[in-house]
């Protein structure tokens, strides 16, 4: 484990932790100016937190031990997935710990942890909550998991770093098939970090939240490190995108570590385009009822399907 | 029939009058007189054995006609005609099939049995290689005789018949069996008697009549399941 | 006391007959528990300590050969100890010590069977479970693997008093027996003329492909009945709830392995060179039943039958594997073969450790709730918190989560999966990526079934009153959870040492091999140059040192203190109990995704109910399509016979003479 | 000598308890009887085992190793079933099913049974064969009516009639065999009956006259070995005599039929040098196997499920014959001894099951374990035992027969596969209700003899998992003297 890859591990994980929540912040403003309101503070985020930090914790009764455990383990999760995934350079000691399908795994940890909190103190919301999310969860689950075999069936391994590598490397080759799992993968960072049209991040009407059911009953610390993982969690679905669909600029292994910095503005002007886009696909779509929710993960699938059969039928 | 001497004509005209008994035997419907058939069959036997004996030099044969006259002619038609007696069952019902019909499948069973015997008569070595035919006629005759009746007395009848047919195969086809082995099979018939004469006092205190409609309650199919 | 062996294969023997000593010890005293239960069941675990030490240490060494002088006269039974069998002792040996040790705090007075009783049949269970795996000729083969459908059977009707356990025991041993009668075929077909029952005959027998076929088929059927492979699964939802908690464990986390011993067996040892369609018709019911069986298990409301129909998906996963083993095989890949190889062997050990954890689990509760009905449960992590987190460690392992041990076999498969693109079989390159598809659809559903599982049984609000009065398990049911508990972290955390291990089976087994690692030995990297890699330690370390560090931070800086409040309620009234999920409203999702999977009987309230009551009954459909024809055309063929036989004599006088006319008409 | 005291005392006790049959010690003297045969049995085994084959009374009798483990058998079932049936008697006698005259008739009727069985195993003469079957018949037959009832003297008529029907055919076929003898042998018409010299000329001997005598003894026999579609006195002569007749027609009349059956098959075989006599078998024995295996779906008399299955077990065996060749001769043979012991032991278990709850409907049997856990095992054991259910010796047979049935006649597995879990279903689903759940069993005046059921059970077992090697020699020999295949 060479200096750079811990000074590259270090850095990534830090951008990601700053990052994230102004990343969602960026969202939340594009999503004003386009419904034309006036836009919040790109820091609202940061305050938000801030303040959670500050606040007693209430807890309800007859909460175990395993509800006040979660925040950190969702927390702790999604910091992981952070270190794991190159966002700015490969060369990352993590990756060799965890592979793409563990990094699947590891979200999928994270999800099963929040869905066993919210069904903790035994509330009906709770339980709704928990429900609906495993139901996303599983069929988003082997959706992203086809998503990145198809770009590990191209750069045959699922190690992160090799296959962003690999695809970086290539003289720009077009793949047919990663157009289809990029749409698929699209569908399922939707439906994945609760935004419209599968879930909406800012209600809390009970008969349409998913998100917001999970955390209902958290308050004050474990519900900032809370906000503070989901918006983590969006962040490191985008850098997957960026990862698997528009790799070039990431410092690889051979190029000089100077490219580390380069790579920095190059990620935060991909994250600008992202927020952008999400938040303009946000707009102009409508909210799913929960049942639909099955059928458009359903479409994803699919699709990531056909990206695979695409790939082993051209080859590409 | 030229050349052929007088106790061969006798002999196969016993197997003739058998073979007509036992066609008697099939479409007569009164007890008593099957009793005497079988009694007259038993006598025919016991000539067609004489004159075999008388042929062929054998003095066990003497014997096995003389175990024939005792047992098939005179004791057992006895016994018979007491049972019916004391049972009072002069009339067998109407049979399962009709008497033209069962004569029909009779002559039909004669001439299959005639194809059976073919092979067998052409092997014998003995004079009356032709009669063993009528001997299997008389056998499945005797059998469709059990099968056609519906009183338990006929059916005896038509299963002692049966025992006269193989007495008789065993003489046409080899001049008898060994000596033991006729004594086993004349005991075995003797006590099968018996034994039917206490099993019809038992079904007739059981059910007074010998009508075998009453023995058809063990059984397999749906009637059983309502029996139940 | 036995006398010192010298070799694995006899200490192995010794063992074995210790446990059936152990059991017929029982009979001294049956109806004393304290003899029973806290002297017989340890010493029974401590046997099985020894069998797993022995065995695993012996993996390596070479081959052993036995001769028992019992058995038909020109054949004695003849006993083979290899690498397989070795793992799979191992395997026995480990779990059946975590489950005996259960057992013997688990045991009560007033069930059906006496306690000695039980004893012996419990432990003629595990000998007999121990012999098939050192079976080497067919005829121990079958005594033994009878035996063992024999000796559960009794296990399984221990309540026999209770009509549905009759009923499952019925069902359980008919099909039992059926599939073992068609595994007698299967032999008898591989004995190739050689009037040898011996395996070293079946090895050295070259069939025709055809005559192999019709073998791998016949195995297949035979050993997918016990294994409880759908559409041959019946039984298994019903057989292995019916049975006391303990054997429920014996039964799915080890029984089922021997079915996967036994396919191993023959179609890579036995019958010597797979072909590779054989493969895919593995795998297609190994997909079909790893699917079928998450999803009704999804659906379940019966904590025990949810077990059991998560074990119908392993198994089904399990043999996925085998399949997929076959196919490379068959088509001269060594390397994936062998990687398909491990993994499902892996599983095979990860799910014997973490299914009898969750089995024993819903036993203890079962015991201080005497409650096994979802429905009536919940909040019991407060009452019983030992039961409650070893078994949130089974579950996550059970749902595939890092890093614990079910993850760990399941990345190992979709690897195999996933590098399977070279195949010489184009619609085979179609259809694998398929498969793998359906296995991370299992998986993720599995996830599901899982936090419902957990969720609905241990967190929430208990939602009936005596559940407050639940009593955490005893000190040796809590020994015995917490050994297999610290199996499944194990796995989790040290695969490296266990795929080593793994290499030498499947070395020995199909002559395969994975190319020596390169990587330290923290790391897993399969297919060295593939770089892909995994290492459940420093995932877990790197988990802990964040929370560690988060924990650490949001202390340091932010000390506010925690109060506790009623939840929220929404504005509503009152907030109860029963506003929680139930298991079948968490299910609801599924059932209605699934639909065409389950033949459903709902009832629904009208809006003006006065008491409005809502009924959802799953029924399994290839029960209702498959099993009921099935036994209406028997019935129908019998009354069709019956007919022939009404009861007068003259037919039956006919019959003999149209009989005999026949026959001399045929013979003319 | 030792021959000579096994067929005296069988007859002798006959006639003693004749005489003497309605006294308190008659079934001790039963018992007596039954056991000296059963040591002059046993004296004989030795004899035969050191000299080899034995011939007496001028070769009208003789003893090889075909005949004389089924001698054996015979003797110990016989001795068994006596034992057995000392308390079941009473227990009948108790509950004013049977009175002493009655008694007396069972008691002299049942050595003069033994008897019959002894003479026609031993026997060298065809003829004599047949004489004695038909005295087996006879001197059972009114055993079968013994409780006087109404289904009792059917299932007896039925019996008497159909076995006397098909015994007469036999006599025409013994008649044809010695037709055929005889001009083979010429001179020595005397001797032209006895089986060692058929044997010995059997090549000689006239195809189409044995293959028509093979028919006539085959319908004949096969009627009273059970073979469908001639079985049908079977089921009712089992379930209405009284049990311990049941066991020994089950046990030893079935065997001893067979044995005459394939005595034939051997001198056929030898004289046409074609497969049709093991065809015919094979075709009976798969037809029986069928028949019963679904008449055993529709029982509900825990006897008549039994017989039934006895049936099925007998189709089994002729099937094996019909294959033929060393293995499965050797299985037919081992499969004849575990049979008759295993049934006869289900069915000491089943009558004292029945007499427990007062009925032969299954219906009405339930929980025997929970108050006589001896005949509840005894029964659940000994129907697992014939189901072929391993270690028991009935799977050990079973075991030889699929495996070589899958490899010289695969057409027929799929049969005996769907077959064999039909009876499975049937069986194991009547016995287990009978013997697990809520009982409905009473207490007995007198006190139940197991101890014949579970060394029965314990033989089939030992059977199952060691079979001595005099033994398996027998076996062997006597596989290879019937040959075929």
């Amino acid at each position: 484990m060479r200096p750079i890859g811990i000074i590259t591990q270090l850095l990534e994980l830090i951008v990601a932790l700053a990052a994230a929540p102004l990343f969602v912040g960026w969202i939340n403003q594009c999503r004003a100016w386009l419904q034309n309101r006036s836009a919040p503070s790109l820091w609202l985020p940061y305050r938000g937190i801030r303040k959670l930090f500050h606040k007693d914790a209430v807890i309800a009764a007859g909460a175990s031990p395993l509800f006040r455990l979660a925040p950190y383990m969702v927390f702790a999760a999604m910091v992981v997935a952070a270190g794991i995934i190159p966002s700015m350079g490969t060369r990352l000691p993590l990756t060799q710990v965890a592979d793409a399908i563990a990094l699947v795994g590891l979200l999928a940890t994270a999800r099963v942890f929040m869905s066993l909190a919210a069904m903790d103190i035994g509330t009906a919301f709770g339980t709704l909550g928990a429900r609906r999310e495993m139901m996303v969860g599983f069929l988003a689950e082997p959706a992203l998991l086809m998503v990145i075999f198809v770009a590990s069936l191209i750069s045959a391994t699922t190690a992160l770093p090799a296959i962003t590598e690999h695809l970086a490397t290539q003289s720009l080759g077009l793949y047919p098939s990663l157009a289809f799992t990029a749409v698929a993968f699209l569908m399922v960072l939707l439906a994945e970090n609760a935004r419209i049209p599968v879930d909406n991040p800012a209600t809390h009407l009970e008969l349409t939240m998913i998100h917001e059911a999970l955390l209902l009953e958290y308050s004050a610390r474990h519900l900032a490190l809370m906000e503070w993982a989901a918006a983590l969690k969006l962040f490191n679905y985008a850098c997957i995108g960026f990862a698997l669909f528009i790799p070039w600029g990431v410092s690889t292994r051979g190029s000089a570590p100077v490219t580390l910095l380069a790579s920095l503005p190059l990620l935060v002007a991909k994250l600008a385009v992202a927020g952008a886009v999400l938040a303009l696909i946000e707009t102009v779509s409508a909210k799913l009822r929960v049942f639909r929710a099955p059928e458009f993960l359903a479409t994803a699938f699919l699709f990531a399907v056909l990206g695979l059969l695409v790939h082993l039928l051209l080859g590409a | 029939m030229a050349g052929v001497s007088l106790d061969l004509q006798l002999l196969n005209l016993c197997a003739a009058l058998l073979l007509l008994l036992s066609f008697a035997m099939l479409s007569q419907r009164r007890i008593v007189n099957l009793v005497n058939l079988l009694a007259l069959q038993g006598a025919v036997l016991f000539v067609a054995t004489l004159l075999i004996a008388w042929r062929t030099h054998q003095a066990h044969l003497y014997l096995s006609a003389g175990l024939t006259l005792g047992l098939k002619v005179l004791l057992l038609p006895y016994l018979l005609h007491r049972l019916i007696r004391r049972l009072q069952v002069y009339w067998d019902a109407e049979p399962l099939l009709n008497i033209s019909g069962t004569m029909l499948i009779g002559v039909l069973i004669v001439v299959f049995s005639f194809g059976l015997a073919q092979p067998i008569s052409a092997l014998a070595s003995t004079a009356t290689r032709n009669a063993i035919g009528i001997a299997v006629a008389v056998v499945l005759l005797s059998f469709l005789t059990m099968i056609i009746r519906r009183k338990a007395m006929s059916q005896v009848v038509g299963f002692l018949s049966m025992e006269n047919g193989l007495f008789f195969g065993a003489m046409s086809a080899t001049y008898g069996m060994p000596m033991v082995v006729e004594f086993g099979v004349a005991l075995d018939v003797l006590v099968a008697v018996l034994v039917l004469g206490i099993f019809f006092f038992q079904i007739r205190e059981q059910f007074d009549s010998l009508d075998l409609h009453h023995l058809e309650s063990l059984r397999e199919d749906a009637a059983a399941r309502r029996a139940e | 006391m036995a006398p010192v062996p010298h070799s694995p294969l006899d200490a192995c023997l010794v063992l074995l007959a210790l446990w059936g000593l152990i059991g017929l010890a029982g009979l001294v005293r049956p109806r004393s528990l304290r003899y029973v239960g806290r002297t017989l069941f340890p010493l029974g675990a401590l046997c099985g300590l020894a069998l797993a030490a022995v065995a695993f240490s012996a993996i390596g060494t070479p081959t052993e050969h036995a001769l028992l002088l019992v058995g038909l006269p020109d054949l004695p039974m003849h006993l083979r100890r290899d690498a397989l069998a070795s793992l799979f002792l191992g395997l026995l040996g480990a779990v059946s010590a975590g489950i005996s040790v259960f057992a013997a705090g688990y045991f009560r007075r007033g069930q059906g069977t006496s306690a000695g009783l039980l004893c012996l049949q419990y432990h003629l269970f595990l000998a007999s479970m121990g012999f098939v795996l050192l079976a080497d000729d067919a005829y121990a083969f079958m005594v033994a693997w009878e035996s063992m459908a024999l000796a559960s059977y009794f296990l399984v009707t221990t309540q026999h008093s209770l009509g549905e356990i009759r009923r499952a025991g019925f069902l359980y041993l008919l099909i039992a027996h059926v599939g073992a009668l068609a595994i007698l075929l299967a032999f008898g077909v591989m004995q190739g003329g050689s009037w040898q029952f011996t395996f070293d005959a079946m090895r050295a027998a070259r069939l025709p492909p055809s005559w192999a076929a019709a073998a791998f088929l016949l195995a297949l059927f035979g050993f997918g009945t016990k294994a409880g492979l759908a559409p041959l699964h019946v039984w298994l939802p019903e057989a292995h709830p019916a049975a006391p908690s303990p054997v429920s464990a014996l039964m799915s986390g080890v029984m089922l392995k021997m079915a996967v011993y036994g396919m191993l067996r023959v179609s890579f040892d036995l019958l010597g060179t797979p072909q590779w369609w054989w493969g895919v018709s593995a795998l297609a019911v190994g997909l079909f039943s790893a699917l079928y069986g998450v999803v009704f298990a999804a659906a379940q409301t019966d904590m025990k039958r949810l077990l059991a129909w998560s074990s119908i998906e392993n198994v089904g996963i399990i043999f996925t594997g085998v399949g997929l083993a076959i196919v490379f095989h068959g088509a001269g890949m060594p390397a994936l073969a062998a990687l398909a190889l491990i993994a499902l062997l892996y599983h095979a050990l990860n799910h014997a450790f973490m299914k009898s954890l969750l089995f024993c689990s819903t036993g203890a509760v079962l015991h201080s709730t005497g409650e096994r009905n979802l429905g009536r449960l919940g909040g019991l992590i407060h009452r019983m918190p030992w039961v409650a987190w070893l078994s949130l460690i089974g579950a996550l392992s059970l749902a595939g989560l890092p890093p614990l041990n079910g993850f760990v076999s399941e990345w190992l498969l979709l690897q195999a999966f996933l590098f399977a693109h070279q195949v010489p079989h184009t619609f085979i390159n179609m259809l694998l990526p398929l498969g793998a598809a359906l296995v991370a659809l299992a998986a993720a559903l599995a996830a599901y079934v899982m936090v419902k599982f957990y969720g609905v049984i241990f967190l929430g609000q208990p939602r009936e009153a005596t559940l407050l009065h639940a009593h955490d398990a005893n000190a040796l049911e809590r020994l015995g959870l917490l050994w297999l508990a610290a199996g499944c972290v194990a796995l989790g955390l040290m695969p490296t040492q266990v795929v080593g291990t793994l290499r030498a089976v499947v070395r020995e087994l199909a002559h395969v091999d994975l190319p020596d690692p390169t990587a330290p030995w923290w790391l897993l990297e399969p297919l060295p140059g593939r770089l892909a890699s995994y290492s459940g330690l420093a995932l877990l370390l790197a988990v802990a040192a964040v929370v560690l560090l988060t924990f650490l931070g949001v202390r340091l800086f932010y000390h506010r203190r925690v109060r506790r409040a009623a939840p929220w309620d929404c504005g509503f009234a009152r907030l109860d109990a029963r506003m929680q999920d139930t298991a079948e409203g968490f299910g609801q999702p599924i059932r209605h995704m699934f639909e065409p999977f389950f033949a459903m009987r709902r009832e629904l309230p009208s809006p003006f109910d006065r008491a409005p009551r809502y009924h959802v009954a799953i029924a399994d459909p290839l029960w209702l399509r498959l099993y009921q024809p099935l036994g209406s055309l028997v019935q129908r063929i019998a009354d069709a016979f019956a007919v022939l036989q009404q009861g007068r004599i003259a037919t039956y006088l006919l019959y003999s003479f149209v009989t005999l006319v026949v026959l001399l008409a045929v013979v003319l | 000598m030792d021959f000579l005291l096994l067929l005296a005392s069988p007859l002798t006790g006959a006639a003693v308890l004749a005489l003497l049959g309605a006294r308190r010690f008659a079934p001790e003297l039963n018992i007596a009887f039954s056991l000296a045969t059963f040591l002059a049995a046993c004296a004989l085994t030795v004899h035969v085992v050191s000299a080899g084959a034995l011939s007496f009374a001028h070769e009208q009798f003789f003893i090889d190793p075909f005949n004389v483990f089924l001698v054996t058998l015979t003797a110990l079932v016989g001795l068994t079933t006596a034992i057995f049936s000392r308390p079941y008697m009473r227990i009948e006698i108790e509950h004013g099913r049977v009175r002493a005259p009655q008694l007396r008739l069972y008691h002299s009727m049942y050595q003069l049974f033994m008897s019959t069985m002894l003479v026609a195993l031993t026997t060298n003469n065809m003829g004599l064969v047949w004489v004695a079957m038909e005295g087996a018949t006879l001197s059972t037959v009114l055993l079968v009516t013994l409780y006087r009832t109404g289904a009792s003297l059917e299932a007896g008529w039925k019996y008497f009639v159909l076995c006397g029907v098909g015994i007469a055919q036999a006599l025409f076929g013994t008649l044809l065999l010695y037709f055929a003898a005889e001009h083979a042998l010429g001179a020595e018409g005397v001797r032209a009956l006895l089986w060692t010299h058929l044997n010995g000329v059997k090549g000689q001997l006239e195809p189409k006259v044995l293959s028509l005598a093979f028919v006539f003894l085959l319908v004949g026999y096969g009627t009273k070995v059970g073979l469908a579609p001639l079985h049908n006195w079977l089921p009712d002569a089992h379930a209405e005599g009284p049990t311990p007749i049941s066991a020994v027609l089950s046990g030893l009349l079935l065997n001893v039929a067979l044995y005459a059956v394939v005595r034939c098959k051997i001198l056929v075989e030898g004289s046409l040098h074609s497969a049709l006599p093991s065809q015919m078998l094979m075709g009976f024995g798969l037809l029986s196997v069928l028949l019963a295996a679904f008449f055993l779906w529709r029982q509900r008399d825990i006897k008549r499920l039994f017989a039934y299955s006895s049936i099925e077990h007998m189709g089994i065996i002729t099937f094996a014959f019909g294959m033929g060749g060393a293995v499965a001769n050797f299985a037919a043979l081992l499969h004849m001894t575990v049979h008759s012991l295993t049934k006869s032991a289900i069915f000491f278990a089943a009558g004292h099951a029945a007499q427990k709850s007062g009925s032969q409907l299954m219906d009405h049997i339930r929980g025997l374990i929970t108050l006589s856990p001896t005949v509840g095992w005894g029964l659940m054991m000994g129907s697992l035992a014939i189901l072929g259910v391993p270690p028991f010796g009935v799977f050990a047979s079973e075991f030889l027969i699929l495996t070589t049935a899958m490899r010289e006649q695969p057409w027929a597995t799929p049969l005996l596969l769907a077959a064999l879990g039909v009876a499975f279903a049937a069986i194991f689903g009547r016995v287990q209700p009978m013997v697990f759940g809520e009982t409905t069993a009473r207490r007995l005046p007198h006190p139940p003899a197991l101890l014949p059921v579970f060394v029965h059970l314990g033989l089939v077992l030992a059977l199952g998992l060691y079979i001595p090697p005099y033994l398996a020699d027998w076996y062997r020999a006597a596989a290879r003297l019937i040959g075929g295949g």
